[in-house]
Order: structure tokens, then C-alpha cells, then sequence
């Protein structure tokens, strides 16, 4: 427990509870103002299978997913095999397991350091004594993580209410008790661990707890989205999920469409007539995409598309992370078709990135991949709540005051960008095509006419780069080593770089949302007076690497950390590769 | 239409509906009957070309909206149904038209098919059906006839080949027809009752390629047409009837082949909205608190 | 005329067989053994319209099209608009046009110098007189073309009788007729150009003619492909058309499927089965693949995928070439994906690359793209009976002499290539997935299995790089200034560097096929001693520099010239660019 | 089978068909009843597992390929019939089936199946339908039946659902059969002959997903089960008749519900091969001839 904060892990099968347990302490520290995160880990079997999560709480600041834990509450040592890699430790680290002082040493197999300290509770008999029902030996269990660690109890007891609002009083009495017994067999038996104890600090405001998924929708929502078609993928889905309860009350369409071909499909046939649109999806779902985001592309039609990445190639692994979708993003169409590119970095982040996606897509007439990955998308955090007054519908410019006989769809302008007329709201008829056309968007097939087109599709990138650049800092100015990352790598990068100038070693890092178009103006200042650059991502082939030299000129000896995903970096994992390169 | 007021709108004449570009069609092609036709169904119901939209796939058919005075999107080869129904969920008011070829409805775009007859979303859908793929150069399509050669099929085709109309009546589509791009009269009769229908209509146009198949189909074609409006016993409502047409060798049936009544998509989702209101009674900005843990 | 060469260009409308006549020169020029080249251009109209064609005969090097013409033939002068900038003549340059002494001059829309001589003649009438139809207008005009520049008479009348053997003797002797009616006319009435008549060498060897879609097709047949799966789309639906009429009778399968997604589909499916398979198409269809493409290379099945590039993005210019699907190529998959891609540089080149194609594919189990490009893909060229012998099918290794409960599908190796059993004939059953897996081929989840794979399949590459590398090098060693270019671009580049060569100014050039994995060794060296670089293609947006970037460091001040496709470098255009950069 | 001859091949029980790899599936799922029956189908058939290959796409369904022991490839989402159509073609002699989910085969796969159909291929589809998205965790699919709430249909779907059978009788399937995860003995019945016909044989299974749609269905689609082969008067050679079956609301008949003879595509490619032999009758280096002007 690094001053402030407490790192949780919570194992055990389908029906222990674990992520019920889990959410209701991060409702409750919201509650109480604190920051928190949880990250959820499920093994193979669909249902009823080992389930894991870990839980950062700090009154703070929280970053990333804890890297070591405090406090490991394992219903089940054999479900702990399938994540001992994930639910590692500290060294001064304490175990909650089910027991009594007469019952046998269970077989424990601890990765890493043994805890320092074991609280044997007797979660099932308690379970059925106060409950009547082993099945709230999740709630024994929190009670006795709260009285042993001092979470909130007012809040806890909220959120347990909360979380079986849907249930008669009687069962949410059941588990009430429940969750008091642990306190007691906690009060009665152990004395609290004194250095594990949640400091919480007083009057502090209240927080949202939400997804990344949840952020990105509702974002979406209030940047003027009224038209969502998409087709199921993890982990993506809860984005259409939650449009599905809310898109259809404000007049809007969220439709769930036949493959992803029809969601981009259905998209721009919306967004031609005029709606905000998006869709959602992951990997496999983006790379069926391919030609329509060509003929977004080509015929200059606003959309927005959310890629929640997991682990790649193919079906991979759709229940982990990985950052592999990035080159494909870019670079994925056939053709010379421009897009643009952009990255929350956390849960929070979700809002102003699907801001400034609406903001691009409308204003420029380009394709926005908005790429989310299942770390942030999955991810359940307390924030802040976000100031909702500055995501406002940009409205596309149409084309007005000149005679319609003139208006020319695709007219060749200074940013690149022509009036586009909403059919059935402007009189200004036109004909769009994925086929080179001219300005007028009459069919051609010269070369002049092509090489022109192809000069206003691309010059609306200079003009991105520099209206919708932007970027986190971290560290101090006059550091000489930096770091470039982006998307859910910034969490354990920021803790590192924190860490690191703390220990006396200044380091600063730098995270773009737009990747594509860089701004690299901000880039190479950034680099300047650095003595050594270190590019970290989750990708086995490097493909942030990759775009950033195809984009500008990395200094001498630029050094690279990357590997696969499905695992989150750990901070001290940076911070070994921060401390190598930075000798 | 805010920006509209100042347009001059008088009525128009068959003739105003082309844009004045030239077709890229063979001469002869089925094609311009098509076209012709579209023009006198927008005249007689009065289309303005400023709320009618033209989608189309790729191929000589799908060329089509660029001939054609009004909106039009001729967008990538096999995606026109999906991109007309989200055009036309998002703005209802609009005309709605989706148009192409064999092979872009039938071949690659079959897959959006059955699952657009079901949405029962309201717009027309007509395809020119010539046997083959024009654009390409002659290589067999879904509806190519078994043995015929091709410039894939050498030794004649060995596939079984896709019915439309079978498919149409099959997925229930509310409205299915088929008419012959040899006879404007007819094409212009089926043409309006299928704008005209509320829901999904589907029309299945036989227009021949002089260039690929021969000037000879649109005799051998005319030949066989069985003009369902004369056949007093045809009830298009009744779906056993309608699978017996399309099981027909010996003639071509023309005209509604099956029609039926059910809501379409835009009335369900005006219900379903209905129901969600409780959801979304508040402004966008207050829903911020459903995240209040 | 440099030297020994002739470059004609014709243009004319559909009725007028401007397209019979260019291949009658081409086949005549290339039983007399000469070089020839012919690239074909057409109008929006579907059939009818206006079209042209350009041909270049040498006895010595046919590199690339003419950039300008010694000989203009035009049907109509109204044609001849549409293509202006394409037919552009030499200022010695001449024409040959219907009319005769008394009938009115014409407009003639020329582009660039006005011809130096223009011949007359009466087409139309002597067609009638000669073979009873105006039809046999381009019959006359060849014989005109054939008597004025002395195109080798016994084979252009042999050209003129293998054109028409499926017609009557009537029509053919007819046809023939109207030829000798040209010459004739021409022996009355005009003197021959001197300067502009083609050198034939005795005794040269006869030469086939074929183009790089027809190069594909009979190669891969070579290389023991015996499963073709395509759907149409130009530029390289002839590839699929030519193995229709001779795949089957090699007890091949040639299939034409409902979309690429199942073209590709079934390859897998057939590959996986112990066939060696491919698909053929173009950019939209390629874009419709990327999501199995994936699939192979999570699943290490071999397949070559060619795309025959055209103008993008989108629907784009489906008649023009373009170099612009490079980067969808290389990186266009979502995750870490691995693919090899590869590219002929002319027709003849079709034969080794797609030689490789299937080596590399079956050998490593990775999918392979021949990027080939429309002015390789429909170019007509005649070409030296290629060493089909090299040409052998390659075995995959399969599993042997091991228990068969301990193969391993995904065994880790030193090369990453593991023995592939064969369904049906190798009772080493197996399961494949395109979900993440273990050497054995069951799925995981887990962090270690998933790098350990990853690094597996990208192992390959490097042993690729080196095994299957080849490349082509012009011009001397020890020139300062180079150029790195890529596929049908070599033709102007060749060109250009040779001419320089013979002005004083040393250059030499490297074209690369296997562009990914590139041997960066060799590129090294080759950039070794340069004062200059000049990296050449054919791509808006810089696809063949960006990908060069991420595979190596470039000489600081790389120069780079590129540009929109649906028209071919000029050689001039690169003279004149490396003279730019070299000062 | 070269390599084959040292493995022995002693005949297999049933249990020997299972590879031995835990299913993910959740207790109770009706895909554990599909597994056992093809286990059983595939011993009464001798099918060798060296001989056999199981495709799939991506669901809770399309896991089976792990859980028997014979060839097997859990492809992608939506792709399973082209795939299983190449094995099949490059490698006549390989028993070949193909397996999926309702979503798999239904959404985003439906474009393959018309395809299918017509070409009739000859290999054995089963389809686990159990009108919802399993894997990912409980979406509206293609069959869920109209009006069911689900985690992207919260008020109710307003979609008409895919009827997977009269879609495999419109595309003329030339077998057709509906089975129920609740009847081993069923299961194995159909299978059995939709493996052993000659052509395309496609089986809807009805698997209830008892997490996202619950144990009742086993109760509610038994209670309704109508056995085709006890009903004299059934003809499954009458398509009429078929498409009646497909029309039924009250009952759920279950059986062979359409059969067809007709020649598959292997006989028809033999022929062409045949016509074809023509162009190709000398040694492959020799074809270059062809290429001489
Ligand atoms: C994804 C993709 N694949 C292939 C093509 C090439 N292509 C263009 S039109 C066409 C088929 C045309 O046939 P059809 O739809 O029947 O129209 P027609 O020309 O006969 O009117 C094909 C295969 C394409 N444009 N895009
Ligand atoms: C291209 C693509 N889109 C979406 C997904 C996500 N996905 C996996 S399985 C599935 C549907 C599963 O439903 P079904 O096919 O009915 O199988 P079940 O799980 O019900 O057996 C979806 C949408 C995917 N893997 N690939
Ligand atoms: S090729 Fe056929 S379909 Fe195309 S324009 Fe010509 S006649 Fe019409
Ligand atoms: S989620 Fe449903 S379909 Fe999937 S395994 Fe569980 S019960 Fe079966
Ligand atoms: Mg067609
Ligand atoms: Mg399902």
C-alpha cells in the first residue's frame, strides 16, 4: 500500500460473486468520493467459470490497474491458478480466505511473495446463518474486507442495497446481515492490519462510476449522435447496449444490423441524409469495414466508428487487450482513402474524444476511428463528472446562397472541405459516388481530375492536425528522457513517470489522442532536449513505432518497448525499461 | 425544408427528371427502358427531385442515379440496401430508391436480402436483372440460367441459379413484382404501386444486355410474359399462389406478384420510442445521474 | 524513333476495331521475334465508346509504353479528345487519318507538337471496294501502318488470318484485301518516312505474347495451384477467365463464388485440405478479404492472394493502375498479423514472382499478396518463352515418424514453420482456430501463450527475407545517385537510368519484389556510396516511402517523387526528376 | 492415405469421439446434447477421424470442433460454408461438416447460404439455433422471435425473425431437417441421414441457451414437438408441403422436412472436367504453345 491507496484482487467461480462484490466496493468509494478502478478477468467457460478482478482505490489519484496487490480475497485457490500471473502480492501483502482455526491449510498457489498475513473467515456458515443462503458468502466477505482494511461502511451497506434493489427486501436483508457478520467475526477475532488501512479524506465530492463503453456512448449521445447501427463484438458490445436503452428516447435509431458490412453501411446512408452517426465494433468487425470506410472516404461522408481493440489476429483473444489495431486504422484501406485516427487514454477521456470525433468527422467530411481498447472500454472507474457544456452537435456546413445550378458537391477549396447539402432539407441536389469523380461528383477516370481530388482529400488532414491536435503531458519540461505512448498505456506509464521523478530520475511523457494526423510540431518540441526516447506499446510488431516513422523523423537512437497484449503493462515493467534505456 | 422556400418548384415534366448526363450504356441495353420509366413514375407521383435519393451498388445498372435529376449515391458493389435503409431511418421523409444489378443483389449483396425484407423498412428496391455482369465484361451471375457459357463458365454453367423472386416471397418482402424492361407501360404501372406501398417493395426488372447476352432476349423474353393483371383468378396476397409463380419455366409472370399489409419498421420504432421515453424523460445532460452509483 | 524502335498509338470508336488492329501489330511484331509492348485505354462507355491503344516495337529492349509517339492512327479525331494527353507526339512524329486530297482538312485536337507529315488516305472507301464493308476500315489502315514504317508484311497478313479464323474464308480474305489495299495505296501515293521505318534483326527467335493476368494464371498452374476461387472485378478478372478454360482439365477446381469474403473462404478451406490454392481480384476485393486474411495468418494457412491494383480508393478508377494498395498490403489486418507481399515488376516477372508466391506460402504457412498493378495485369507484351522448369510445385512438410498423440500443429520451431498434417491423408488429426491458441491448437487467453505465438508466426519473416529476397538492379555500381522503386514502375525508371547512363550521368536503380519482408541487407547495400536517393511510385500518399521507413533508415535527404495513378510515368517525368535531385 | 497405413484403426466407440478438451459451455446448454449425438452419429457411421473434418465460425456453437476428435477449424464468424466448401472440392474424399450458431450462420453468414444451397455441394450444415447471441452474451439474433427483450432489443424486438427453414426450402437445399438438443435419439437419426445424403444436407438444431434465454425452452419446444415421421400423410419430397411446415405457429415439426435428388456439384465438375479435358490434353509446360501469336 503505497501511501494512500489499497490494491484488492478477488477470485473465485460463477457463483461466489466476485464481480458483485467487486462493483459494490467501487460504488461505495466513489460514493465517498474516492478514485477506483476495477479491471474484470474471466477465464474460457462462458458462464459459471473462474472469474477475477482487481480494484484500485485511492483518495488521490489512480492510473492503472494495480500492478501487486494488498489484499487478495480468494473464495477459491483453484480458480487463483488461471490468474496467479494476475493477481500477484506485495510483499507485505494479506490474504482473506474461507476457514477457521480448525479447518486444514489449504494448498495456496501463490505467485510471487507469501502474504504476510492470512484472515481464515468462515464465509459459507456465516452465509447460511445470516442469509440462509451460502450464496451471500461474497457479502461475508466484504464486510470482512471493509471492518479489516476501512472502507466506508455507510456507503458499502449503500451499495449492497443498490445492487439488489431489483430483489425483495427480505434478501437484501439477508445479505445486509451477512455483510455484518464478516464485520463482527472480523471485530471479534483480528485486529486490523495497520499499515493496510484506506485513508479517507473528508468532503470529498462524489463520483460517476462508469465504462469506458459507457463514457464512449453516452459521449456520443451528447456530441448529437442520433443514429447508431452495429452488430455485437466483445468488447464493444456495451456501447450499443447502453444506446439500446437510450438512443430511441431522444427520437434517435440504434439498430442492430446483420454483420458489420451493414452497420458501416446503414451509417452512411444516415449520415448522407443527414444524421450523426456511428458505429462500434472491435478487430474482426473493423477489418470487415475495410472498403466502406474507402467509401467514406471517397465520397467525404461524416462517421464515426468506435474500435474497442482486443487481442489480435483474427478471433485472438476477445477478452484482453492489445493496442495491434492501430496501422490497420491508418493505413488498412485500399487506395489513397485519408482518416483520422484518435485515442482516449482512460475512462474519462472518453468524452472529449468522442467530441472532438463528432467535431472532426462533421466539420471535415472524413472517417473518425475512434480506437478504444478493452482495458479502457471495460473498465469500470470513478470520475469526475465531466463538464457536459462543452460537448455540443457541430453542424455541417450546407451549402446556401448561391444559385443551385452551381453548386458543386465536391468543389476544390482552400482546407479541402465543400458544403454539403442534407437531401430532403436542401434544394441543392447532388450525386455522391465511391468512383472518382469531379467536383460536381460526376464519374472520371483522368488523371488530372484524380490528382486533384486526391490533393483535397489530403489536404484536410494539415488542417486536423492542427484544429483538433491534442495531447497529455506528464512530468517536468527539462527532463531528459521521454517517453511516447498512447491509448490505456498511459495509466502505467504516467504511475512510472511519477514514480521515477519521486526517485529522482526526471522523465516526462507524452500522449497524443489524434495519431493520426500527428501534429508534429508538438512532437518534435517535445523531443527537443531529450536525451533518450523510449516508445512503449501493446503491440508485438510495433505499430505505434511504425507510425510515428512514417509520420516524422524519431531522434538517433529512439528505443522501443512493446510486446503483445492480453496483459496490462505493470508500472514496474516501464519503469525497468525506463531505468535501461536511461542508464 | 428551411432552405428550400426560395426554389422555384413547378410541376415537372417526365423529361426534367434526367440530369443531362450521358448513359455509359451499350445502345440498346435494357437500361434506358428502365430509366425512361423512372422518370415517368416521378412525374405521375410527383416526386420533387430535391426529396427523392437514388442509391445504387456498382454496375452498368447501378450507373443509373447518375442519369436521374435528384439525390443519388452510386456507392460500392453489393452495399445499397444497408446504406438505403439507414438513409431512410434516419430521414423518413425522403424518397427513398435503391437500384442495381443481378450480381450486385444477388451475388455479393445477397447477404443484406433477406435481412431487409424482414425490417420491412419503407422503400423500393428494383433490380435490373440481365442474366450476367454487364460492367465486367460477361462473367456469370447468380441468375445466369444453368449452362449457359460465360466468360467463367467456358464449358457452360454447372450452378443451380439464384430465383429473386422466390427469395423475395420466401424472407417476406411485402412487396414483390417483376416487370419487363421491353414494356414502359407496364414497368411505370409496377413502379408506382411499389413507391407507393408502405413498407419494403421489391421489384425485379428483367432488362437484357444487348452486349453480353443478345438483342435476341428481349423477344425470346416478350415471348413468355404471362401479364398477372390479366389473370383474374391471381390473388397477390395469397404467398402459396405467389411460391407457384416462381416455380414457373414455361412463362415469365409479370406484375405484383405478392403483396401484404404490415407495419412497417418506422411505425414500430415509433412505438418502441414511445416505450423508451420513460428512459430518457429528462435532458441529454441530466442523464448523467443514471451514473451515480 | 530512338534508334530501333517504332511507338504507335491508335484511337478510334468502338465500331472501328481499333483494339483488333493493335493486336494484329503486336502479334506480327512478335512472331518476327521483336519486343513489343501494347497498353490498352477506354472510355467511360461500356461498349462502343472511345478507345486507344499504344504499342512499342524494338528489335533491341521494350521497357515501358511510349511516353510519345513516332506514328498517331486516328479513326476520328474526336475520339482522340478523351485520350489527348495520353497520345502525344514526338515533334518528328507523324499521322495517319481518313480523308484524301480533296476532302476538307479536319480539326485535329492535338496535344503537344503538330505532326511533322500527315497521311491521308481513304479508308472507308477502299474498305467498301475491297471487302464490301466499312468494317475493314482498320484493315486498310494496317496496311497503310505496315507499308509506310515497314512492319513485316508475312506477319502481319499471318496476324490478319489468326485474328479472324473463327470467320468465313469469305470475311477473311476480304480482310486481307482491304490490308493489301492500304499498301498499295501508299506504294501510289506517298514516299516513305525514312527516318521512321522499324530495323528487324535477321533471324531473331519468335516470342510469345501474353499479358501479366494471362503470366499469373498459366504460372500458378505451373506452381501445382489446383484451386482458383474469385469473384470479378477489373483489372484482373481474366486471370480467373483463363484458368476457367484450363484449370479443369489439370482436375483443377476454378469457382466462382457469391463475394470475395467466400473466394477467399474457400481457398482457406481448399488450402487446409492439402490443395495449394489462390484468389485473385483487385483493391475493393481485397479490402472485402482483410478479415480472413487474418484467419490465415493466425491459422498458418499457406494461400496466394493476387491484386491486380487500379486507381483507388474505393470504387476509384477500376480501368486506370495505381500503386496505392501497398500499405493495406503489409499492415492492412487488424492485431499482429503477419503476410508476406510480393510484386512483379512487367509480364515476364509474373512467372518467377508467382513462383515465389507458392514457395513462400507453402513453405512458411503465410499468406501471400502479388501485388500486381492494371499496366502489368492487361499489358500486352511479347515475351521470350520463360525456363519453366524452374517452375515446380513445392511440398509442405507434414508430420512423420512421431506417435500421433505428440504432434504439435503450432509447434514452436527455430523457424517458426511447423509440420502442417494433411486432412484425409495423415492421421495426424488436428484442430486449427482463428482464436489464439497453444502449440497444439487449443485456445487460450494467457499473456505467455499469445507472445510465444506471436513471436512464432513473425519469426518467418526473417527467414523469408533472406530465403525468398530477390531483386532487380540497373544501371553501374559505382553511381552516386539511386532509385528504389517498385513494380510496373520499373519499366520508366529503367529506362530512364539507362538513358542517363548514355548522357554522362551515372545512376543506378533497385526494384525490389518481396517488398515485405524487405532483405534490408541488400537495400543497405545498395544505398552504400550514394550521394543521392530517389524513391519512385506511383501513390498520393507516399505508401512505398512509408513502408520503406518502417522497414529501414533512409540516407538522410531522400528524395522522393510521387504522385496519383490512372496514367504511367513518362520517362521524361523521371529523367526529369532525377536530374532535379542530382543537380 | 499413404502415411496412414502404420496407424491403427481398431472400430471406435462413441466416447472415443470426444477429444478429451472440457467444453466451455455453460451446464445444461443444449450443445452438450448436439456433442453427444454427433458422437454417436459418427460411430454408427464408422466416419474415420483422420477422414472427417469439423468447421465452424465463431459462437458458444461453434466451439464444438474442440470437443471431437477427428480434423477440425473454428474459423471466423460467418465464414463456415465457403470454407467447408473448398475442403470439400480440393479433397472429395474427407467427410465434411460444417457447425455453427444461429448468429453465425443466420446474420452474418446468411450471404453464403443461398450459395450454398444451389450449389449443393456435398457436406452436412448444423446449425445450433437457440434464437439468441451466446457467446457474446446475449443479444437479439436473426430467430429470436419477435418481441423478446434482450441486451440490444431492451423494449422488445421489432424485427420479424429468419425463418432458417423456409430460407434452406426457397434456396432449394436438396436436404432439409430440423432436430431438438432435447432428443438424442432424434439427433442421431437425422444427422445419420443428412450425412449420408449425396449433396447439401442442412439440419437446424433446436439448442436452447439456458443462461441468456433459460431451462424452460427444453420444456416449451418439447411441449410443441411435432415427429414428422410419424405422420403418414408427410411427403418430404413436396416442397409445397415443406413450405407449409415452415408456416406452422402452434407446432414445431421436427424430421426430414424436404429432400431432393439432384446431382451434386462433384458429378457436375466431373463432367465439365470432362468437356474440358479438350483444352488441356498435354503436359502443362506444353500449354504455352497457347501464348504463341
Ligand atoms: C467488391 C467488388 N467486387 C467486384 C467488383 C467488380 N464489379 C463491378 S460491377 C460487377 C458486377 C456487375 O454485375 P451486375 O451487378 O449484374 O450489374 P450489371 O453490370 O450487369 O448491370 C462486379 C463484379 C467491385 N466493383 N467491387
Ligand atoms: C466479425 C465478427 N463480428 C462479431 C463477432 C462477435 N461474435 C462472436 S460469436 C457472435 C454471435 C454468437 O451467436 P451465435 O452464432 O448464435 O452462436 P451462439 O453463441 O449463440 O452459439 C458474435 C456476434 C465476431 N467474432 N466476429
Ligand atoms: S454491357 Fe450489357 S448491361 Fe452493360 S450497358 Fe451494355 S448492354 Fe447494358
Ligand atoms: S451462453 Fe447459452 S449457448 Fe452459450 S454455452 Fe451458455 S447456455 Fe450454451
Ligand atoms: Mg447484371
Ligand atoms: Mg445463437
Amino acid at each position: 500500500m503505497e501511501g494512500d491507496e489499497l490494491n484488492l484482487g478477488l477470485v473465485g467461480s460463477g457463483g461466489d460473486g466476485v464481480m458483485i462484490a467487486g462493483e459494490s466496493i467501487v460504488s461505495a468509494a466513489a460514493r465517498e468520493g474516492l478514485k477506483c478502478l476495477m479491471l474484470k478477468s474471466f477465464g474460457p467457460q462462458i458462464r459459471g467459470g473462474e472469474s477475477s478482478c482487481k480494484i484500485r482505490i485511492s483518495s488521490k489519484k489512480v492510473s492503472a490497474a494495480p500492478d501487486t496487490l494488498d489484499v487478495l480475497l480468494a473464495f477459491n485457490w483453484n480458480d487463483y491458478k488461471r490468474f496467479g500471473s494476475e493477481l500477484e502480492l506485495k510483499p507485505e501483502g494479506v490474504v482473506v480466505e474461507e476457514g477457521d482455526s480448525e479447518s486444514p491449510e489449504p494448498e495456496r498457489p501463490i505467485i510471487g511473495p507469501q502474504p504476510a498475513t492470512i484472515y481464515k473467515l468462515p464465509l459459507t456458515r456465516l452465509a447460511k446463518e445470516t442469509a440462509g443462503t451460502p450464496l451471500a458468502r461474497n457479502m461475508v466477505a466484504l464486510g470482512a474486507v471493509s471492518e479489516l482494511f476501512g472502507l466506508p461502511d455507510k456507503e458499502m451497506k449503500h451499495s449492497i442495497k443498490k445492487m439488489f434493489s431489483h430483489k425483495s427486501a427480505q434478501i437484501i436483508e439477508g445479505n445486509l446481515k451477512a455483510y455484518q457478520s464478516g464485520k463482527d467475526y472480523v471485530l471479534a477475532n483480528f485486529s486490523k492490519p495497520e499499515k493496510l488501512q484506506l485513508r479517507i479524506e473528508k468532503n470529498l465530492e462524489k463520483r460517476l462510476v462508469m465504462t469506458g463503453n459507457d463514457a464512449c456512448a453516452y459521449a456520443a449521445l451528447l456530441a448529437g449522435c442520433r443514429f447508431f447501427a452495429g452488430y455485437p463484438i466483445t468488447p464493444s458490445s456495451e456501447i450499443m447496449e447502453w444506446l439500446s436503452v437510450y438512443m430511441p428516447a431522444y427520437g434517435g435509431t440504434m439498430i442492430q444490423t446483420e454483420d458489420e458490412i451493414a452497420a458501416l453501411g446503414m451509417v452512411l446512408g444516415a449520415s448522407l441524409a443527414g444524421a450523426k452517426a456511428m458505429t462500434a465494433t472491435s478487430g474482426p468487425g473493423m477489418s470487415l469495414m475495410t472498403e466502406l470506410l474507402g467509401l467514406a472516404s471517397i465520397a467525404e461522408i461524416p462517421c464515426v466508428v468506435v474500435n474497442a481493440q482486443r487481442g489480435g489476429p483474427s478471433t485472438g483473444i476477445p477478452t484482453k487487450s492489445e493496442q495491434s489495431d492501430l496501422m490497420q486504422a491508418v493505413f488498412g484501406g485500399h487506395g489513397d482513402s485519408p482518416r483520422v485516427v484518435i485515442a482516449p487514454a482512460d475512462v474519462g477521456d472518453c468524452f472529449p474524444v468522442m467530441r472532438e470525433a463528432f467535431f472532426i468527422s462533421e466539420k471535415y467530411q472524413i472517417p473518425v476511428i475512434v480506437l478504444s481498447d478493452a482495458f479502457i472500454a471495460q473498465c469500470k472507474a470513478s470520475l469526475h463528472k465531466p463538464d457536459l457544456s462543452k460537448i455540443r452537435p457541430w453542424e455541417r456546413a450546407r451549402p446556401h446562397g448561391i444559385p443551385v445550378e452551381d453548386y458543386k458537391r465536391f468543389e476544390y477549396t482552400p482546407t479541402g472541405v465543400s458544403w454539403m447539402a442534407i437531401p430532403g432539407k436542401d434544394p441543392y441536389i447532388y450525386r455522391a459516388a465511391g468512383i472518382e469523380h469531379d467536383e460536381k461528383g460526376n464519374p472520371t477516370s483522368e488523371f488530372a481530375e484524380h490528382e486533384k481530388m486526391n490533393e483535397k482529400r489530403y489536404r484536410k488532414l494539415k488542417f486536423i492536425a492542427e484544429d483538433a491536435c491534442f495531447m497529455r503531458y506528464y512530468g517536468p519540461k527539462e527532463a531528459k528522457v521521454g517517453i511516447v505512448t498512447w491509448g490505456s498505456c498511459k495509466g502505467p506509464v504516467r504511475e512510472a513517470v511519477e514514480i521515477l521523478n519521486t526517485q529522482g530520475l526526471p522523465v516526462r511523457a507524452i500522449v497524443p489522442q489524434v495519431l493520426f494526423p500527428l501534429n508534429t510540431d508538438k512532437m518534435r518540441a517535445f523531443f527537443a532536449g531529450l536525451e533518450h526516447l523510449l516508445v512503449v506499446e501493446l503491440s508485438y510488431s510495433k505499430q505505434f513505432l511504425n507510425l510515428l516513422k512514417t509520420q516524422l523523423d524519431l531522434p538517433a537512437g529512439t528505443a522501443h518497448y512493446g510486446r503483445s497484449g492480453a496483459k496490462p503493462f505493470a508500472v514496474s515493467e516501464i519503469i525497468e525499461q525506463i531505468r535501461k534505456i536511461a542508464g | 425544408m428551411e432552405a428550400m422556400q426560395q426554389a422555384v418548384t413547378p410541376p415537372l415534366k417526365a423529361t426534367d427528371y434526367k440530369s443531362g448526363l450521358k448513359p455509359v450504356w451499350c445502345p440498346g441495353c435494357g437500361d434506358f427502358g428502365v430509366l425512361n420509366a423512372m422518370c415517368q413514375v416521378f412525374q405521375q407521383l410527383e416526386l420533387r427531385p430535391e426529396e427523392t435519393i437514388i442509391f445504387s451498388g456498382i454496375g452498368c445498372s447501378s450507373r443509373l442515379p447518375g442519369y436521374l435529376k435528384s439525390y443519388g449515391f452510386n456507392s460500392v458493389h453489393g452495399r445499397v440496401l444497408p446504406i438505403a435503409i439507414g438513409a431512410k431511418l434516419a430521414n423518413p421523409e425522403l424518397n427513398v430508391i435503391a437500384a442495381g444489378g443481378d450480381g450486385d443483389g444477388f451475388s455479393i449483396g445477397i447477404g443484406h436480402f433477406p435481412h431487409t425484407c424482414r425490417r420491412n423498412v419503407d422503400f423500393t428496391y428494383i433490380v435490373m436483372d440481365n442474366n450476367i455482369y454487364g460492367l465486367t465484361k460477361g462473367q456469370l451471375s447468380p441468375t445466369s440460367p444453368a449452362e449457359m457459357n460465360t466468360t467463367t463458365s467456358n464449358f457452360g454453367s454447372i450452378e443451380t441459379p439464384i430465383n429473386p423472386i422466390a427469395l423475395a416471397v420466401g424472407c417476406e418482402a411485402t412487396f414483390v413484382a417483376r416487370t419487363f424492361a421491353g414494356d414502359i407501360k407496364h414497368m411505370v404501372n409496377v413502379m408506382a404501386l411499389g413507391i407507393q406501398h408502405k413498407g419494403f417493395s421489391f421489384i425485379q426488372v428483367l432488362s437484357p444486355c444487348v452486349t453480353f447476352v443478345g438483342k435476341e432476349q428481349f423477344v425470346i423474353i416478350k415471348n413468355k410474359l404471362h401479364y398477372l393483371q390479366d389473370d383474374p383468378e391471381y390473388d397477390p396476397s395469397d404467398r402459396a399462389a405467389a411460391f407457384r409463380v416462381v416455380d414457373e419455366t414455361d412463362r415469365i409472370s409479370v406484375g405484383v406478384i405478392y403483396h401484404k399489409h404490415k407495419p412497417d419498421y418506422h411505425d414500430n420504432l415509433e412505438i418502441l420510442r414511445q416505450a423508451a421515453a420513460v428512459k430518457g424523460d429528462r435532458k441529454i445532460e441530466d442523464l448523467v445521474e443514471i451514473f451515480r452509483p
